[in-house]
């Protein structure tokens, strides 16, 4: 390692840095909300420039910290039962802390030009409560008091809510944030379940003294792991996230799916660090969540035609594919095997980092879309690519990425995964079986996920626009562009310098796969991640432009004509000719008609000139459908049962009182 | 300055009664909320010392609850004589029914008002039972004719229900208050007392037959005027019916006198040895009162009624604090504070939501945020204030119950509690984003109607105190909270 | 056996060889069909004759029309460098490249695909919508096969994996896997019976249909990939031949290279006798690939 | 003095046995308001001697129930034209027979729960227990809305009762201040039911169910 255990000096500084940009984002919400009433340029630049500058802040904070190995806790007193601002900032929260403030300040950046159109509106209203959101964000992965903890993580909630009800006039955004915060508040609830019982050791709820009781260290871990899960979406807790992701703002679904429901998985890694070994069944409950969540995940997202639902899906699948690497990790501490549990770890967050980023990048251009065209139905765009070609570039490079393809990032951490998997294979028993489910899972995922964008990349950018408004788009504005443009080189950058990067995430590695020594030593984590695979990527990208070079080359001078799409000899080709998303994602989602249960209203052609035809599949949640609507609709009716309770004679409220009143006093006087 | 709190407000009713001019009259009830909570801030600063078996005298307890009442009663004058200025002078329709009325006399109601105050003081005030029984029928009395303001059917009843069923209960109260003279009185019949000091002194001297007899009578009776399952039943009809200051006062304050009264003969309980007696069948109640109130909470129809059922859950919340004992007493007494403050909140935006759409239905209330922004803002803060979200104060107070409810061997309490919270929230959150969000419905002014300072300032006001006290509890409150936790048999964390 | 001056020679074999498969296949058709068939260099002319053509192209494409051909080929190149040929070493082997050679394939699928799409062609969005159904199944049956090859080898890189069976190792586990993977070569190279590239009706094509609109180099390109990626493959199948008792790395790549021109006449061969099965099928038979490399991998459990 | 309070308990039980059978509302008021007087008699016969908070409390309680109380139902009852409970919700055969049954369990509380020290009578707490069940069956199973003040009414003669053994550990005020209460409430309760004649032409307070929790 480079750079060895820091001057606390030094990590003041980094620290001070961290409560700055704290400071700073909730000075400049309230600001922004404040400026608002009185002018909407100076409520933006308050509330972007602050969001902005805090955000560059805290990441050149998180850096250094994670740099330095920066692990300090910082403790004020806070005078509420059982609270304390404590603090920490050790390699774990600062790794989670890049990420965080990187897609954030992005975020920021584009929401300028996103709510450009929004006039007369306070624009204040949005900046107090994203900045609100990063805010708390940062708090919950700092924050080292379970009280502390708690407030900030439904302070996010808060924020996040209100980010997604934004739309208040739309009578659907009520559903969607109806359905958040219900499942949040339950996930909350479990947490308070686990915070408590670990504090009941200790008299206080300082991490620093949580310990799980005897025996219990299982229970508690399935605890946090339902707790965080709901708000990581896993499944099948992850119904809310297709509900709220759609209906927020853009910028908002890029760091919701982006970050915040990564602290989730910040959760339950930092549980994993409080609870120390966990016994190993908890390892293979996590593989099969994490493989449940990733297949389920891409095929329901195959079977979307709302391109925001649709990414929404694809963050259960990308959390699936986390979950799987943090369970290998566990499975290693538990089988003794240090390297595999490196791997784990090491994939899994790693993949933490990356699908913050391209998922940021996937969302911000969908929005991009959106914005240009009106629409977010797949079925109704096309072309885009003509017409946005930045926009259209960018989504190819998130598109590629996402599908874990080489050069690019999503690569680097899936390789990471399937290595530690091939890794347990070559093992003994048990592990190799874990090794084999996580092949498995991880193939049959990359093959749908390849397929769904392949689905949502071509038809929304290729071929010929399927709509008046999709043929209307105009590509978006530099502010929106840029943080695209930004997340696309990241994409590209840590596909080729996943070696760096792990090195530096060396520390976080550390803490989870426990014994650091053998993790440092050769043979380990960046090792497997040989340098002569950069360089085969190297000759890769080196080849192509080779190529591209001999293919212009070879076309110089010579004559290059155009015409349409050879069509069979039809003569006229129209763009409702073109093949739907529906219609290409058709074999695969019959193949699983099972599992997605799609409602299709299909009216075949009929006759022998048939005047018209028409073939609508729609797929909603089936965890929703069969599972939690019935669920609560039974819990509402036999509720509703007890109304007869309050039926109105006055008579019968006095015996309500008789009845009581003699039933205790025989209680108090015999028994 | 014990004697002038309760004096202050009885005179000044006895003068609202005779003033003739509206305006003159409105201001007197501001001046005297104004003065009695300038009063009751004096008494937190410097307690008055009182003789220790003085009848009247604010304890810790006594202080906590007198401040609770003071500040609530300010705010809700303030709000109340925006509504009274609102309020039409001649024939009206009802807003559902549409059947017409008049309200009572202005001069009564302020009156009343001002009498309650009073009587709420003298119950804070009360050391000696028998006083505190009289002080907490005398609330019911003088809240009756508050609740009959509008003088229509549904009010009437509402009226006539929360008169004989609370009356009723109180009576039982004052059986229990007898019985506890026999507790303890001496082998020869003579010495009996009724002042708490002094009970709370003899301790195991009680005799426990009597005394158990007596804390069951004593539950009852003001469990009934405190809204706890199953004797809450007057309580939805007499908030849903009552205007809305007056609902406000009702949940934010009344039911936490009769609280008061229980936690007296709990810790009278307590010191002859019988804390789990007592505290089970506190415990007990307040689970059934929750799971109760949890399922009226779900497709609530109409709105003010919602909030009454949420007061007999948050209750229930309370006694089951109280019942756990050690640190869950401060919970609850912090708790108590919490909710007062947010629940008269939310029934001062239910009015404005009632003046704005002439409707108690939820069906028919849509797109609040559109059609009065601020108080629609201010309905989903108070959602999540209602439902314990941090970091509003109440958020605080929960977690300390549930943090000792998990105590070994009880943690199926602390469960059941978190599973009518739940219930609660899914109810309630729905409820309130359908009435908050979606477009304005037909025949109504689009947004940016302005809304009044008055009608909105004090909801505002309180909804921001809970908020502090989810991010700082002052000192001074905070030492309040744990001496009146000790003085009650409980412990601060 | 490491890296050595021969691990380069294999490149460039494939790449000057390739072309020559498709023509051996057609021959062998032509043979068993009883006529004499295109000539073996067929493949070579049409080479020369497409990168000396002009371009055409549809007006609804964009550039990413013209960079899927490229992207293919670049990625086919860019797999050879870590594709042992004959139990001799890859130029570039690491622990895991065959992930990166599995999912270089996938990279060059991706782009076939979206620039078959980019021409807004229904047909051409029909073979692209077949193309990655076939890819969901066909990826788990290829890695888990490899992963049974890396349990039996103890080994986590291509070259050290061929090497240590070419020393020997299970016979089954062989003929599972190479049935396997020769299941999984017939689908990635879009041969009978799961496509049918010499066919003329659009509706049942597959990879064919997806170059309908490439002209000139971009088809160019196309067909000289396609030719590599059927040697990548023949070459993934021929190492579970036991080439390594032959002396020496020439021989031995002779050897190797014999053996994909051997498993092209089989190609041929099969591709007679029997006939395209319904694309319903086709899932089907992909899955039965991946249970005969599942069996594979069950064998190395013991 | 031990008889004489054991006969004025009696005469509680009786007239509690009455108020059950009895369907004219102004036989009933009298019946309430007799209960009244002889209770203001109690406080001097519990204690032998006669102390001056003793006198003045029996004389005002028996003044205010005896006098006060019946005087307003009767004004009421001239104003709402009501004569007697038509159709009770538990009749009054039923009711009787369910009356005896609680005194028996009324007696068998008073066993649980013994005075202390040497009782004025064994009969004080049942007698008292019952009257005040009493009060409240008359609120639970009449229909009048007068009925259920007299119900509260008879209730608090049954507290009174047994409040009584315990008058001179309630200070004079404190009594008085009860007194008042009991008072106010049944004024007000008066009052409610004029309201109630002409708000609906009827004091049948089983009919006020306007407000109850319409199942969804």
């Amino acid at each position: 390692m480079f750079v060895h255990y820091a001057m606390p000096l030094e990590g003041i500084y980094l620290f001070g840095l961290l409560a700055g940009a704290l400071a700073l984002l909730a000075v400049s919400g309230v600001g922004s909300l404040l400026a608002g009433r009185w002018s909407e340029r100076w409520a933006v630049v308050l509330g972007a420039g602050g969001a902005g500058v805090a955000c560059g802040a805290g990441l050149a904070g998180a850096i250094g910290a994670l740099l330095c190995r920066v692990d300090l806790t910082v403790a004020r007193p806070w005078r509420m039962p059982y609270g304390e601002f404590r603090l920490g900032l050790d390699p774990l929260s600062a790794f989670f802390l890049i990420p965080l403030f990187l897609l954030s300040g992005l975020a920021a950046l584009y929401a300028i030009g996103y709510f450009r159109p929004w006039k007369g509106r306070n624009p204040g209203r949005f900046w107090l409560f994203f900045n609100g959101l990063v805010a708390s964000m940062a708090l919950v992965v700092a924050a080292r008091n379970g009280v502390l903890f708690l407030a900030a993580w439904e302070t996010m909630t808060i924020a996040s809510f209100f980010l997604v009800i934004f739309d208040e006039a739309d009578s659907r955004s009520a559903h969607a944030g109806w359905i958040y915060l219900v499942a949040t508040h339950l996930g909350t609830a479990l947490l308070i379940g686990l915070f408590v019982l670990l504090g009941s050791g200790a008299g206080s709820q300082d991490f620093g003294t949580y310990a799980a009781p005897a025996g219990m260290a299982g229970g508690l871990f399935v605890l946090g792991l339902a707790g965080f899960g709901t708000k990581a979406g896993l499944y099948p807790l992850h119904v809310w996230l297709p509900e709220a992701h759609p209906a927020a703002p853009s910028p908002v679904s890029a760091v919701m799916s982006g970050v915040m429901i990564k602290t989730g998985i910040y959760g339950i890694v930092r549980l994993l660090v409080i609870l120390g070994t966990v016994p190993g069944w908890c390892a293979w409950l996590v593989l099969g969540i994490g493989a449940a969540s990733g297949i389920l995940g891409v095929l329901f997202a195959l079977a979307q035609h709302d391109l925001k639902r649709l990414l929404a899906y694809h963050s259960v699948e990308n959390i699936g594919i986390i979950a799987l690497g943090i369970g290998l990790g566990m499975l290693g501490v538990h089988a003794g095997m240090p390297v595999l549990a490196a791997l784990g770890f090491a994939g899994g967050l790693l993949h933490v980092l990356n699908h913050a980023i391209f998922k940021g990048l996937l969302f911000l251009g969908a929005g991009a879309v959106a914005h240009a065209t009106g629409t977010r139905d797949i079925e109704r765009l096309g072309g885009a690519m003509k017409r946005m070609p930045w926009t259209g570039a960018a989504f190819l490079v998130g598109s590629a990425a996402i599908c874990g393809l080489p050069p690019f990032n999503g690569f680097a951490s899936e390789f990471l995964i399937y290595m530690g998997a091939f890794k347990a294979i070559l093992g003994s028993g048990s592990a190799a079986l874990g090794g084999v489910t996580v092949v498995t899972a991880l193939a049959l995922i990359g093959g749908l996920a390849a397929a769904c964008f392949a689905k949502a990349f071509g038809i929304v950018f290729l071929g010929e626009p399927r709509s008046a408004a999709a043929a209307a788009a105009r590509e978006v504005g530099g502010s929106m562009r840029a943080p695209m443009a930004v997340l696309a080189a990241l994409c590209l950058a840590i596909g080729l310098l996943a070696g760096t990067v792990l090195r530096a995430m060396d520390p976080v590695v550390a803490m989870l796969a426990g014994n650091p020594s053998t993790v440092a030593a050769p043979g380990a984590v960046w090792v497997l991640m040989p340098a002569t695979l950069f360089g085969v990527l190297a000759l890769l990208l080196g080849g192509l432009l080779l190529l591209a070079a001999l293919r212009r080359r070879l076309l110089a001078g010579r004559a290059n004509r155009e015409t349409v799409t050879w069509d069979c000899g039809y003569a006229a080709p129209a763009a409702s000719m073109q093949y739907t998303a529906t219609g290409f994602a058709q074999p695969l989602t019959q193949a699983a008609e099972g599992i997605l249960r799609p409602r299709v209203e299909s009216q075949l052609p009929q006759g022998v000139y048939p005047a018209s035809g028409a073939y609508h599949a729609d797929t909603p949640d089936v965890a929703r459908r069969m599972l939690f609507d019935p669920l609560f609709r039974a819990a509402a009716e036999r509720l509703g049962q007890l109304r007869w309770l309050q039926q109105g004679r006055v008579h019968w409220y006095v015996f309500y009182l008789v009845a009581v009143l003699a039933l205790l006093l025989g209680w108090a006087l015999w028994a | 300055m014990t004697l002038a709190l309760i004096l202050l407000p009885a005179l000044a009713a006895a003068v609202a009664a005779a003033i003739r001019s509206d305006r003159l009259r409105r201001a007197l009830l501001v001046a005297v909320a104004g003065a009695h909570l300038a009063l009751t801030a004096a008494c937190w600063i410097r307690p008055p010392v009182c003789a220790p078996d003085a009848w009247l005298g604010f304890d810790a307890a006594g202080r906590l609850f007198l401040g609770i009442a003071s500040l609530l009663f300010l705010a809700v004058a303030v709000y109340a004589v925006h509504r009274l200025g609102a309020e039409s002078r001649g024939r009206q329709a009802e807003e559902d029914t549409g059947s017409l009325f008049v309200n009572a006399p202005e001069a009564v109601h302020t009156a009343c008002l001002l009498a309650f105050l009073a009587t709420m003081t003298l119950v804070a005030a009360s050391r000696h039972l028998g006083v505190l029984w009289v002080a907490v029928e005398a609330t019911t009395l003088a809240t009756a004719p508050l609740i009959y303001f509008h003088r229509q059917p549904r009010s009437l009843e509402a009226t006539w229900k929360y008169l004989l069923v609370c009356s009723v209960g109180i009576a039982l109260a004052l059986l229990g208050t007898f019985l506890l003279v026999v507790a303890s009185a001496a082998p020869d019949g003579t010495g009996g007392t009724l002042v708490v000091r002094e009970l709370v002194a003899r301790g195991t001297a009680l005799r426990t037959p009597w005394l158990k007899a007596a804390f069951v009578l004593l539950l009852v009776g003001y469990g009934t005027k405190m809204g706890l399952a199953p004797m809450h039943t007057w309580l939805p009809d007499a908030h849903s019916e009552a205007p809305s200051p007056v609902s406000a006062l009702l949940s934010g304050a009344l039911l936490n006198c009769a609280f008061l009264g229980i936690l007296r003969a709990h810790s009278i309980c307590g010191a002859a040895g019988l804390g789990g007696f007592s505290g089970n069948l506190l415990a007990g109640f307040g689970l059934l009162s929750m799971g109760i109130a949890a399922a009226f909470l779900v497709n609530q129809a109409d709105y003010k009624r919602l909030l009454a059922y949420s007061s007999v859950e948050h209750m229930g919340l309370l006694s089951l604090g109280a019942g756990l004992g050690g640190a869950a007493l401060y919970g609850a007494l912090l708790h108590a504070v919490n909710h007062s403050l947010v629940k008269a909140a939310l029934f001062m935006v239910a009015g404005n939501l009632l003046a704005a759409y002439r409707t108690k239905q939820v069906a028919r209330t849509r797109g609040a945020l559109c059609l009065l922004p601020v108080s629609g803002a201010l309905w989903l803060a108070g959602l999540l204030a209602i439902t314990g979200t941090p970091p509003f104060g109440t958020f605080a107070s929960e977690f300390t119950m549930l943090r000792a409810a998990f105590a070994p061997g009880r943690e199926w309490m602390a469960v059941a509690a978190l599973l009518a919270l739940a219930v609660a929230v899914a109810g309630m959150a729905r409820t309130f984003l359908g009435m908050a969000l979606g477009p304005v419905p037909d025949g109504f002014e689009p947004a940016g109607r302005r809304e009044r300072l008055a009608a909105w300032g004090p909801a505002l006001v309180l909804l921001t105190a809970s908020l502090w006290l989810g991010l700082w509890i002052p000192s001074g409150l905070n030492d309040l909270l744990g001496h009146a936790a000790r003085l009650l048999g409980g412990c601060a964390p | 056996m490491g890296v050595s001056a021969a691990s380069w020679i294999h490149p460039v074999l494939a790449l000057a060889l390739s072309p020559l498969l498709p023509g051996v296949i057609n021959r062998v058709k032509a043979f068993f069909a009883g006529r004499n068939g295109p000539p073996l260099l067929q493949g070579y002319h049409d080479l020369w004759k497409l990168f000396r053509k002009g371009g055409i192209a549809s007006r609804t494409t964009t550039w990413v029309f013209r960079a899927g051909p490229l992207v293919n080929f670049a990625c086919l190149l860019a797999a050879l460098a870590v594709m042992p040929l004959g139990a001799v070493s890859a130029p570039l082997p690491f622990d895991g490249d065959w992930l990166l050679m599995a999912y270089l394939l996938g990279l060059g699928r991706f782009f076939t695909v979206a620039a078959a799409l980019d021409t807004g062609s229904s047909f051409e969005g029909m073979g692209a919508s077949r193309e990655v159904q076939f890819a969901v199944f066909a990826e788990p049956a290829l890695l888990i096969g490899l992963a049974a090859l890396a349990r039996e080898t103890q080994s986590l890189s291509l070259s050290p994996i061929y090497a240590g069976l070419a020393a020997g190792g299970e016979l089954p586990l062989r003929i599972l896997l190479g049935a396997g993977f020769f299941i999984l070569y017939l689908a990635e190279n879009c041969r009978i019976p799961v496509d049918d590239p010499n066919t003329h009706l659009e509706l049942t094509m597959i990879h064919e249909v997806m170059v309908l609109d490439h002209g000139a180099v971009d088809l160019g390109f196309i067909q000289w990939g396609a030719a590599l990626k059927l040697w990548v493959l023949g070459a993934l199948w021929a190492g579970l031949l036991p080439l390594g008792a032959l002396p020496g790395p020439l021989v031995r790549l002779a050897a190797g290279a014999g053996a994909i021109l051997a498993l092209a006449i089989l190609t041929g061969m099969v591709e007679s006798v029997t006939a395209r099965v319904r694309l319903l099928r086709v899932p089907q038979l992909l899955v039965g690939a991946g249970v005969l490399c599942a069996l594979g991998l069950l064998l190395t459990f013991r | 003095m031990q008889n004489g309070i054991g006969i004025l308990l009696i005469f509680l039980i009786l007239t509690d046995l009455l108020l059950l059978g009895s369907s004219r509302l102004r036989n009933a008021i009298r019946i309430a308001a007799a209960q009244g007087v002889a209770l203001g008699l109690l406080p001097w016969l519990a204690h032998g001697h006669l102390t001056g908070a003793a006198l003045l409390l029996g004389a005002g309680s028996a003044a205010l129930k005896g006098v006060v109380f019946p005087a307003l139902l009767n004004r009421a009852l001239r104003e709402i034209h009501v004569r007697r409970e038509i159709e009770p919700l538990i009749g009054y055969i039923p009711s009787l027979l369910i009356g005896t049954g609680v005194l028996a369990a009324a007696f068998a509380f008073g066993a649980r729960l013994p005075l202390p020290w040497e009782s004025p009578s064994p009969l004080l707490v049942p007698a008292g227990l019952f009257t005040l069940w009493t009060g409240l069956f008359l609120i639970m199973a009449r229909r009048k809305a007068i009925t259920q003040v007299l119900g509260y009414i008879v209730m608090e003669n049954g507290i009174f009762a047994l409040g009584m053994v315990v008058v001179e550990a309630m200070p004079l005020l404190v009594e008085l201040g009860v007194l008042l209460d009991v008072f106010v409430a049944v004024f007000v309760m008066g009052l409610l039911v004029f309201h109630i004649n002409r708000e609906f032409d009827h004091i049948d307070a089983d009919q006020l169910d306007a407000l109850k929790e319409g199942v969804p």
